[in-house]
């Protein structure tokens, strides 16, 4: 790979960028293993991973503020510890046990948290939308300056819904951000057999607002224009759709033999790779010594371990939990 | 007591709650400036502005999904469809993200919306425009399912739909908006799951809701001239059902009518006998006699529609069997 | 009104242009006569009247071919007569009588007719896209030429059906053409309160497709441009969105007081009247006399009296019509 | 006669009649270059090329929608969803266009159109991915509803569906597609309203349909070591029910137990409950009894998810209490 040490401006400080790199790392990890305790058939069902688009999640949720709120797909491990969720209870999610974040019942598809205003994890292509936008619509009601992220896939774009709220986002000024996740595949359907005109941020005009197109494979290009995208949402008002281009290095699920792309193709977009891209940057430019990564990685390997250990140890939930959470007034029912 | 119709009652529930609970608003397509496709929410724009009001474009979908999202962020939305119709197009959202929410996110996000509007066939609106959503709705946990058949149970029970912390499918009727009758002032809660006895009386239960229960009512004087002294059982709340209070009266009369202005095939009444049945089998004096809505689309034809919904004489029909008169 | 003589191309042949202006009366005198029935409690349920978009449908359906496929809303009287359904059939639709179009079963929001491959007459709002395209589709599969005239109100383009179908129909190529009749109100509110950014016209990019605006108070300018624009998708396969700018000059439906729209507004396009104009353009063209048109329109208020006269005296359906057509396949069920 | 799994029964039963008659295609996500997601339509791309197999965006409204519109021009669709969880977008093309536009057109427009995919629970896929559907589907007159339970039926009955002239909803299951077992060669077209005794018996009848079926098969193997002679009664059409078969069987064993994987309330075993009651009161010697999901959405965890669904255990409890054994 060549030097990426001038093509970068530092705008972002040593800290910051380490502090990325460190959740890149996790989410990385974290994937791992999840992989690995799917073989193990610790985890069953679904599990999407979000190996290789990483930079996405982490250059975007970093000007996350307390306030705002941020729905996805059914690929959410990802954004889940991005925005500082605990890998304990993500891990415990996966396996099934009642220390998950949803106590066991979410599963994979289904993370939420509410310290994060994280309002998840959802399995029907396009069917987060709809939160999204409610979200923003609940900042501009009780005033506190909130944004909505919105992540969604290529494949969502298809979708009814994603009409239906970026007109509404739109004509009623939500601080909505519709941010595509276009790993170029939704499923083994290749964006360009789903979509009519796949210049996807240029749809924003259909509605009268502003779109952008990212490298969502270089974390500081995320960050950078997603600064400014927020600060504008925030300020303003008004939606915005960013086309993000990435990749998942894995199949759509653990299930998919990913017969659709050549092994060329994904071995392209690996040498692009955010964490080796991020390594060499913040060697290259002495931010961090080579002992240093190891160190960095060992330490959040120990963090991915421990979250497996957990999930191992944790109970599965009682027989009670079932017919719980059916309803918050469960004296109804 | 204040006599007032079915819409002011409905309207009235709305002021009070909004001006109640701040985090409550509405939002629907014609809601505000028209005041309503039915009138539902006369003045409310004027009184609470356009913030808590709101006119949206058709797109149930989206909007219902705008719901969700504003619900898990603390608000309490109360989402009209203009008729139940056109949640159709929004199903997904009520039984995929509002009946799961709580369970899925493991008891973290509740969602206290409440999805209201006309249920039912219209007066000759056709195939399209004539849909009863009880039974749907009801098979999904998650959801309370509600219809009033009375301005007073209208506006308690839209009351404590409002107040529920949990997604509420609310189903009222358009013929049913101008009928006129009592309602007590002050906040007489109907709470979720009681249901009512509308006619006390011995020999037969007839179980009926919305505005079925007109009809039951009609039915009961008639057959109070022959001699037949038919209890009046409103549900209420279709989803939970009050078992006690079926009980009690399925126990009494032995024998019952179900009457539904939906389907019959799937029917909610198939719940509600099947339900009496394996509770109260040895109370039974003959099997259950439901009355529902012929097994095609609604016709637009005026005789036709007719034919197709349930009438006093159907019910009358329907007693006389379930007493073996025929 | 100023003079229409010089404004206007003699594009369109005498013969042809009195053909479509006979069709015009026929929609108005036809539509005037239901209000009237209605009033007389004759037609129950909803009652959508196509008075002020004459020029749209009739401008637009006299390209149509055999093969061609239409399909539309519940405001769908005018369409039908436009293509040359029945007026008697329609009436008695209209009546409820089992002479109808759809044998009294459908009513004022579904008219059929096989004949003119008309696929109805529609009353969810939107869910009428995927029908045009679907027999847009079918146009490709028997390579039979056709193309699909999809019509739909300023108020279905929210609906995520819209951008459903858009996109299909510009990925497969299927030769469909979206005709938004723009008649600036979806019941009470105006368009601006629904769509972020009314451009309707340059939605079309967000697909990758052509757009046209069309002022659809000119039957003249209809007739012209669609049939460019029909000309290009029946030999493109490429299916277009059009924007017609119409006004409807009653309520929503009968029942509906208007309130959120000035008289004046209304007299404002009253004057713009597409039978007004063309009344005057075909005398002062001396393609017709005063007398000429009187006896025109005479000739049409015959037939449309006809037509009530037919449907008073037709049948309700009997009763055995209940339980008929629910299934084509009888015998199961 | 052939072994083959239930997927490749399918598969089969789609090429014989794509080759039949060349109005058939099928459209759907991944059925194409994926071979489908759960691979039934494997092959056909290769057979049939691009033209007649069809992948599609995630639009399942727009296509589903597409479906009618060329089916009233003459083509007769089957449409895949990936699952029938993914219908409840589409619910509105379903309900209000595919099963009304014949009867709205007055006899004009039929629609011969298959809606097919899985239903039901996946394996731990949770919440929003295990909707059963057949008691939404079969409350709306126009449509008719069929499930499987084996390879010979799949093919058979997916043949009688693609031949029908009318919309069916043919509900497949993600869990059955590897049952392995023997199809006749041939057409067999098992007939739309016709069930099946999958095990004669003379005790008691246990309807089951798809999945559900497999487990009665072994509680009646486990009541067979117990004296107890289990009849085993699969509808296949879940709407036209096939009475007279069911009426001959509850008249042998006056006894029922109703078995199905969705939800208990408002449940096609209701109405299917509801049906027997009404018409064959006098034959029953007990209740009947219902299995069923339990009242909350799917769990993810194992333990939760194994508690929620129907069992051998559950149905054996049920045959106890529908005995007068517990
Ligand atoms: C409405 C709906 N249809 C189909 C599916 C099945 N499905 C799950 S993920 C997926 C592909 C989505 O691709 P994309 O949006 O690009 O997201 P990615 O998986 O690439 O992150 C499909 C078809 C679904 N979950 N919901
Ligand atoms: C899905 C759906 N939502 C709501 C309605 C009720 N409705 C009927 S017509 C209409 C307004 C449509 O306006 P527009 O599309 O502009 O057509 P126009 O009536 O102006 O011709 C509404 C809201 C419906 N029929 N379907
Ligand atoms: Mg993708
Ligand atoms: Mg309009």
């Amino acid at each position: 790979m060549a030097s990426v040490k001038k093509e970068k401006t530092q705008s972002i400080a040593r800290e910051k960028l380490v502090e990325m790199f460190e959740k890149m790392l996790l989410i990385r990890y974290f994937e791992e293993a999840s992989i690995k305790a799917y073989q193990q058939k610790k985890i069953a069902g679904f599990l999407h991973t979000y190996i290789g688009q990483e930079a996405v999640g982490v250059g975007t949720l970093t000007h996350k503020l307390p306030q705002d709120s941020v729905v996805t797909t059914y690929r959410c491990h990802g954004l889940y510890l991005a925005l500082g969720g605990s890998p304990r209870e993500g891990m415990a999610e996966l396996f099934g046990k009642v220390t998950g974040c949803a106590r066991g019942k979410g599963g994979s598809m289904h993370f939420f948290s509410k310290d994060h205003n994280f309002l998840g994890g959802h399995g029907i292509v396009g069917g987060q939308f709809g939160i999204g936008i409610g979200a923003a619509f609940k900042s501009n009601y009780d005033e506190d300056n909130a944004v909505s992220f919105i992540f969604f896939g290529d494949g969502a774009l298809p979708q009814g819904t994603f009409h239906e709220c970026m007109n509404l986002a739109a004509l009623w000024d939500l601080p909505a951000i519709f941010i595509c996740e276009d790993n170029q595949y939704g499923m083994g359907t290749a964006n360009s057999r789903a979509i009519a005109n796949t210049e996807i941020a240029s749809k924003a005009e259909a509605y009268g607002i502003k779109g952008y197109t990212i490298n969502g494979m270089d974390l500081q290009e995320v960050h950078d224009t997603m600064k400014k995208v927020v600060h504008e949402t925030r300020t303003t008002r008004r939606p915005a759709l960013v086309h993000m281009k990435t990749y998942r290095y894995f199949g759509h699920s653990v299930s998919d033999a990913g017969l659709y792309r050549t092994k060329e193709e994904v071995e392209q977009y690996k040498q692009r790779d955010p964490i080796l891209a991020e390594t060499q940057y913040l060697t290259e430019n002495g931010w961090m010594t080579e002992e240093e990564i190891k160190t960095l990685q060992k330490k959040v390997r120990a963090v991915v371990q421990d979250a497996v250990d957990f999930s191992d140890e944790s109970p599965e939930p009682p027989v009670e939990e079932l017919t719980r959470h059916v309803f918050r007034d469960e004296e109804i029912a | 007591m204040a006599v007032m119709e079915m819409r002011e009652a409905l309207n009235l529930a709305l002021k009070e709650e909004m001006t109640r609970d701040e985090k409550v608003f509405i939002l629907g397509e014609e809601v505000a400036e028209y005041n309503g496709a039915y009138k539902v929410t006369k003045g409310l724009l004027d009184h609470f502005g356009p913030k808590r009001v709101i006119d949206t474009p058709i797109s149930e979908s989206g909007f219902a999904g705008l719901a969700v999202g504003a619900a898990m962020r603390g608000l309490r939305p109360v989402v009209e469809f203009m008729s139940f119709n056109f949640s159709l197009v929004a199903m997904d959202q009520i039984i995929s993200n509002a009946s799961k929410m709580l369970y899925m996110s493991g008891g973290m996000y509740n969602i206290p919306i409440v999805f209201r509007g006309p249920n039912g066939a219209g007066p000759r609106v056709s195939s399209q425009h004539s849909h009863n959503m009880e039974s749907v709705y009801a098979h999904f946990p998650g959801i309370h399912v509600m219809s009033p058949s009375c301005p007073a149970d209208a506006k308690g029970m839209l009351k404590a739909a409002i107040r529920c912390n949990d997604p509420v499918v609310f189903l009222e009727n358009e013929l049913n908006y101008s009928m006129k009758d009592e309602v007590p002032e002050g906040d007489n809660i109907v709470p979720i799951g009681k249901g009512d006895i509308k006619r006390a009386g011995k020999d037969v239960t007839i179980i009926a809701w919305s505005r079925m229960m007109g009809l039951a009512k009609q039915a009961a004087e008639e057959l109070n001239k022959n001699g037949v002294d038919a209890e009046l059982l409103d549900p209420r709340s279709l989803k939970p059902l009050d078992m006690p209070l079926i009980a009690e009266s399925v126990k009494k009369t032995g024998r019952v009518v179900v009457v539904e202005e939906g389907h019959f095939f799937s029917g909610l009444g198939a719940q509600i006998a099947d339900s009496i049945y394996t509770n109260l089998f040895d109370y039974l004096d003959a099997p259950i006699v439901r009355v529902a809505q012929s097994e095609n689309p609604m016709p637009y034809a005026a005789n036709l529609e007719a034919a197709t919904l349930p009438s006093v004489a159907k019910i009358l029909q329907a007693v006389d069997q379930v007493s073996y008169r025929n």
